[in-house]
């Protein structure tokens, strides 16, 4: 049903996806090293090595094991970190600080409890540098999109775990960044809100070619959102394989899991993860 | 042999003033060890505290005013002088130099800087300014403002006009600086300045110590009668950062000629004064009998 | 529509939470009558009322100081002392708070600057308060505010510490102005601790409006009690003290009405 | 093996963070030293050094002081006072706190009158301070003790009500006891509130060491002031007052260096 | 491959599986409401008349929409929550407060942030009553299961967003209740560590029979986990379905996904789920 290729590619060469779709690089790692020192001056490795680039307009879905050091890459992409050795640059330029265009979705919603989910999805719009007279309206259609009507003025603790994850989402999206870190966006989220939200974000995506890194512990989901599916080794992390995903789009997620090539893409995703590091 | 059942007391100062000169003379002059006594004196933050303690029981005696031990019956508690220490006034009213004032009159309608409400340099200025036929809270403003470092500090920034000033800040203000004058010297009129004051229950129990006491500093007494230039040494020992000696010398002069008791028997003049001073500041004031004040028997 | 955190479904653990609506000032004020009637018999039967006086007797004064309008005045007087001390401080004070935590190398090499400020007594710089402040309210005013300031100083840079570090990166990989970051994560965090401190602020702002009063008025409530204090008049020294007493407590229910309209979402 | 979150990998955010290891004591020394030096200068040409003294001659009142001993007297009556007193506060303020936060309907009813003994000037309470306690160390003590108390109590029970409640929750889930809650969670979630509350405490135990013995003593700091001050002596006041800055520098220290103790995962 | 029988229920009809394994009734709802009251005074029904019941040995999963009311329900039966009607019980005890025996693992970890890994699960050692000198040996034991070695003395800020939900994890399993409930206890995992750690708490449930009660969004999960699956609809929450699953054990999920009885089963509960409430 769907034309499908599976390109695998050699652990140590740098991924050459992002220079395929002809788009300008957005973000660039290379031979990234990140290290924390522990007090009896041993050092924990935690990136050993990686390199890869995201193009303009590329979805890329990062997959590895718990703690193999995904969020700990997007915090040094935003400038939240600084590598202890290698290159991390946006758009060509060597990152220090957070660069402007780059929204960060943390794995952890770190809602403000004094904002309502207006008020806390209002922080993106201010910050996006929107016109403030589009605030409001803008805020109204994110809370519809993200299916919290008639929660405009709740409290952060009066939301569920989901609830507050796409609060979150909404912040980012209301900042409107054109490169999005996003760190397990719907990890709280059922299978049927995930599925909508991925539709909108994809929607979002199509409409302006932001280049998008998502993080995500579900192979399918990434699968069915992704160009481009990277897949970490545990710690120190390594790039084990970088797959491009040529399903074409729009795609429908219940639809693809019956396709085989959408099967063996998630099995061969799966087999890499299961190897031992 | 007496080291051994030598015995404290604890003697309270309002503050630290010359009022306590006898008593230092008492004690280097071994006069207090000869009746197997030694002292420990503690300062207080002026005389209502200092009586307070003495009310509680946390000190022997105290170095007070006399209107204090008239307080002290008032309220039932029982107040007697033991022996008078100072029986003139210690105040004076220091101005700067340039004023044009002569006397406290010329200063109607201005702010006079007193230590603490309630105090003696309050009545004192109460006292002096019904004797002028004025209104103290009409014609004046008087305005707690502290001791004498913060009394110049007043003055040089001109809040107030005029402030009380005591020995020995009298002398040293004069003598450090040329910016200050006296306007008023309260130091000629006679008055129960300071006095060792003890409780009626005090001294019912300690009818030997109170003689001993009252001994040792009459005997201090009529040294410093002899031999003014005993203060000299006690002086040192009670103000160790005065160190000019013509200021020391001035002091001396000032506490010796007048100031110190001559025979630590309250006089009828001063207690005449007290009396209208009391009265200056509360009309219905029941002022103690003079002879209800005074312990006879010690004398 | 706006969500409280109330519920007719209350937790076991917030037990106390819903008799925040039924108010807690009955009990209040019986337990203060109870207080007074027990002082009032202390003082007949077990104590002289030259130490504590005696609630009858205070009233009685209070009645007095109030018919001649000198209550008024005293009251008033050192309440703007220490309100405008306190306010003054909490302005000046949650600004250096914020700005010592957020420039961390400064407020490590002036720490023991302000500490040692902090810890002058300042009766003792009476003389100096006079020579710069003059006698007039605004000497008060100063000596309040000296003493409250660094509890806001204080607080304010223990309490940014204890900010979610998350909440200042998302802010920080948003781009977020110094002032925004401020006015949206640091302010509201660590409202808790400006409120401590208003609290803890209330009784210092009295005592230094207390202890101004004693360097150079000739009105205040500082002043009347230590007037009553000189004279041995222990009824105008805690008429005075009960005032005061009043005063820290209706500050108090101010606070306590303030931090629940600004913390609507605890 | 131990985690600290420190790395080479510092965050811009937190800029400071390296320094940490970097002492701060020579930037220290350095700013007071430049501050002394303007301060001897200003002594010369800017005002008469009655009103402020002089470095020089306070560095040789503090030579003579400590040959003659004097100086460690007084320093370590006061140390005592303020030390004991602050200690005091800690350890009956803290659990006084906890168990107000954990009774709000007590607290609720004590809330007024906490307030109000907290709003009262210890300074005006001397005589009956002096009645309970005496006119000896104890007294002191229980100025400073007093002083304090009540920075611990309102410290720690606004640090209670900032608990995420969410741990609390999880305790009474596992139906955890009430002394293990307070062990495991409370107190360590309020070890900030506690440290403000010791860094505040320091400055009013000095000061309510001082004032306590304004009131009635013959040794300390304060009395060494006070006294200094009587004699117009500007040189011994500052002196003291030199003395007891270095009292509270040293005390925060001494608190930094516990925080950094304790506060090991932040 | 796999005998499987899908058994649905009537949406009012209470749930008879409990009754069926012959075990002691655990847990009870009868008609539940739970609603939370707005400040103008309207009320906001969260759980309408929902009733369940959980018998022992029973692993029961519940599925549902964000937001539906699972969260709230677990808290009810924990005792944190007094609901607004009906009736709640743990062991024929009405339900007051937090009932003995009963372990509650939160959808945020709440972990101290003032203990270290080791001494977070130590809480649940302490508090679940095993003897102090058995402590550390669990604890390394749990450690080690839970795949944390190496950072048994780091602090939770040092850890990944996953390895503190292990923490979490490990936290209820030291404290060793006989009825577990459990908040999406595997949603911050990526699949291989999923698996391993169902298979761990599968082990744990066979050999002591305890009963769990286990929120997810992952329906495969759900039905590769639990006796029962019990479907929730949207706020308010009403029981949608209530699915036996009859799969033998011990289950591989790897296997179970190409079982065309499996996928019968998810994709039923996936109807159910995409059901317009
Ligand atoms: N501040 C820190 N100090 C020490 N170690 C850290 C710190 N931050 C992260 N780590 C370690 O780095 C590793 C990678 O963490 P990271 O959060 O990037 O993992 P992750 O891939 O996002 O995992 P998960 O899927 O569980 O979220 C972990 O082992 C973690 O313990
Ligand atoms: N304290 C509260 N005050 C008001 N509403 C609340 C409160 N707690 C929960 N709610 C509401 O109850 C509903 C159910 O919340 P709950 O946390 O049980 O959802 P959930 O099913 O666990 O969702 P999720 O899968 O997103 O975690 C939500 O709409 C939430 O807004
Ligand atoms: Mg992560
Ligand atoms: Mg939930």
């Amino acid at each position: 049903m769907a034309v499908m290729t599976t390109e695998k590619r050699a652990v140590s060469a740098p991924a050459k996806a992002g220079s395929e779709p002809a788009g300008r690089v957005r973000a660039e790692l290379r031979d990234l090293q990140i290290s924390f020192r522990l007090p009896d001056m041993s050092t924990l490795d935690v990136i050993s090595g990686i390199s890869m680039t995201v193009s303009e307009g590329e979805f890329v879905a990062v997959v590895g094991p718990s703690g193999s050091g995904k969020s700990t890459i997007l915090r040094a992409l935003c400038g939240l970190l600084k590598p202890s050795g290698g290159h991390v640059a946006v758009d060509g330029v060597p990152v220090s600080s957070p660069p402007p265009g780059v929204g960060f979705m943390f794995q952890k919603d770190a809602l403000l409890p004094w904002r309502t989910v207006a008020g806390n999805i209002r922080v993106g719009a201010e910050l996006g540098g929107m016109p403030a007279e589009e605030h409001e309206e803008r805020i109204g259609r994110l809370v519809k999109l993200l299916r919290l009507d008639g929660f405009e003025n709740a409290w952060p603790n009066q939301l569920s775990g989901g609830m507050r994850q796409r609060v979150s989402l909404g912040r980012l999206l209301a900042y409107q960044p054109s490169l999005m870190l996003m760190d397990e966006p719907f990890g709280a989220l059922d299978y049927q809100t995930k599925i909508a939200m991925g539709k909108e974000l994809l929607s979002v995506w199509e409409a302006e070619r932001r280049a998008i890194i998502f993080v995500t512990h579900d192979i399918e989901e990434a699968v069915a959102l992704a160009d481009r599916v990277v897949v970490f080794s545990a710690r120190p992390a390594r790039i084990v394989a970088d797959y491009k995903v040529d399903l074409p789009r729009p795609r429908h997620m219940r639809a693809m899991r019956s396709d085989p090539a959408f099967t063996m893409l998630t099995e061969a995703i799966w087999a890499d993860l299961a190897l031992p590091s | 042999s007496a080291s051994a059942q030598e015995k404290t007391l604890k003697i309270g100062a309002a503050q630290t003033s010359a009022g306590s000169l006898p008593i230092i003379i008492a004690d280097q002059k071994g006069l207090l060890k000869a009746e197997g006594l030694s002292y420990e004196r503690f300062d207080f933050k002026g005389g209502g505290p200092a009586v307070q303690a003495l009310a509680s029981g946390s000190i022997d005696m105290c170095i007070c005013a006399a209107e204090h031990a008239v307080r002290l019956q008032e309220q039932g508690l029982g107040g007697k002088v033991l022996v008078s220490l100072l029986d003139h006034h210690s105040y004076a009213l220091l101005t700067s130099a340039d004023s044009t004032a002569k006397s406290l009159a010329d200063l109607k309608g201005q702010k006079i800087g007193i230590t603490s409400a309630g105090s003696l340099t309050d009545t004192t200025m109460r006292y002096a300014i019904h004797k002028l036929g004025l209104d103290p809270d009409k014609d004046f403003q008087l305005i707690a403002v502290g001791r004498a470092g913060a009394q110049q500090a007043a003055i040089k920034a001109g809040v107030v006009a005029a402030g009380m000033f005591t020995t020995p800040d009298i002398q040293i203000t004069l003598g450090e600086s040329k910016d200050f004058k006296i306007v008023e010297d309260f130091r000629t009129l006679a008055y129960p300045t300071n006095g060792l004051i003890v409780t009626d229950g005090w001294l019912k129990e300690n009818p030997e110590t109170a003689a001993k006491v009252v001994h040792a500093v009459k005997t201090a007494l009529a040294d410093i009668q002899k031999d003014p230039t005993i203060l000299t040494g006690a002086l040192k020992e009670l103000y160790p950062a005065v160190r000019d000696e013509a200021i020391i010398k001035q002091i001396v002069n000032d506490v010796a000629t007048g100031a110190v008791s001559k025979d630590g028997v309250l006089s009828q003049e001063s207690y005449t004064v007290l009396d209208g001073m009391l009265r200056a500041a509360n009309a219905d004031a029941k002022v103690t009998a003079y002879d209800d004040l005074v312990v006879k028997n010690l004398q | 529509m706006v969500f409280t955190r109330t519920n007719d479904a209350s937790e076991p653990t917030k037990a106390g939470r819903g008799s925040r609506i039924s108010s807690p000032l009955p009990g209040q004020v019986a337990l203060i009558l109870f207080l007074l009637v027990l002082w009032e018999l202390a003082s007949y039967y077990l104590y002289n009322p030259f130490w504590g006086s005696r609630p009858s007797l205070i009233a009685q004064r209070l009645w007095q100081l109030a018919i001649s309008g000198d209550l008024w005045m005293h009251t008033s007087t050192t309440l703007q002392e220490a309100g405008a001390g306190l306010l003054f401080a909490a302005v000046v004070g949650v600004p250096i708070g914020i700005g010592l935590a957020r420039a961390p190398r400064l407020a490590r090499l002036l720490d023991p600057v302000i500490m040692g400020l902090y810890g002058l007594p300042r009766v003792a710089l009476a003389p100096l308060f006079i020579l710069w402040f003059g006698i007039g309210l605004f000497s008060k005013i100063m000596m309040s505010f000296t003493m409250v300031l660094f509890i806001f100083i204080l607080n304010v840079m223990e309490g940014i510490r204890t900010i979610d570090k998350d909440q200042l990166d998302l802010m920080t990989s948003m781009r977020a102005g110094r002032f925004y970051v401020v006015w949206t994560v640091l302010l509201p965090a660590i409202v808790p601790w400006i409120l401590a401190s208003f609290r803890i602020g209330v009784g210092l702002a009295l005592i230094g409006a207390v202890v101004g009063e004693l360097i150079g008025s000739n009105r205040g409530l500082g002043w009347y009690v230590e007037s009553s204090g000189g004279q041995l008049d222990t009824t105008g020294v805690f008429s005075g003290l009960i005032v005061l007493m009043v005063l820290a407590m209706l500050a108090n229910y101010l606070i306590g009405f303030m931090e629940r309209k600004i913390v609507r979402w605890r």
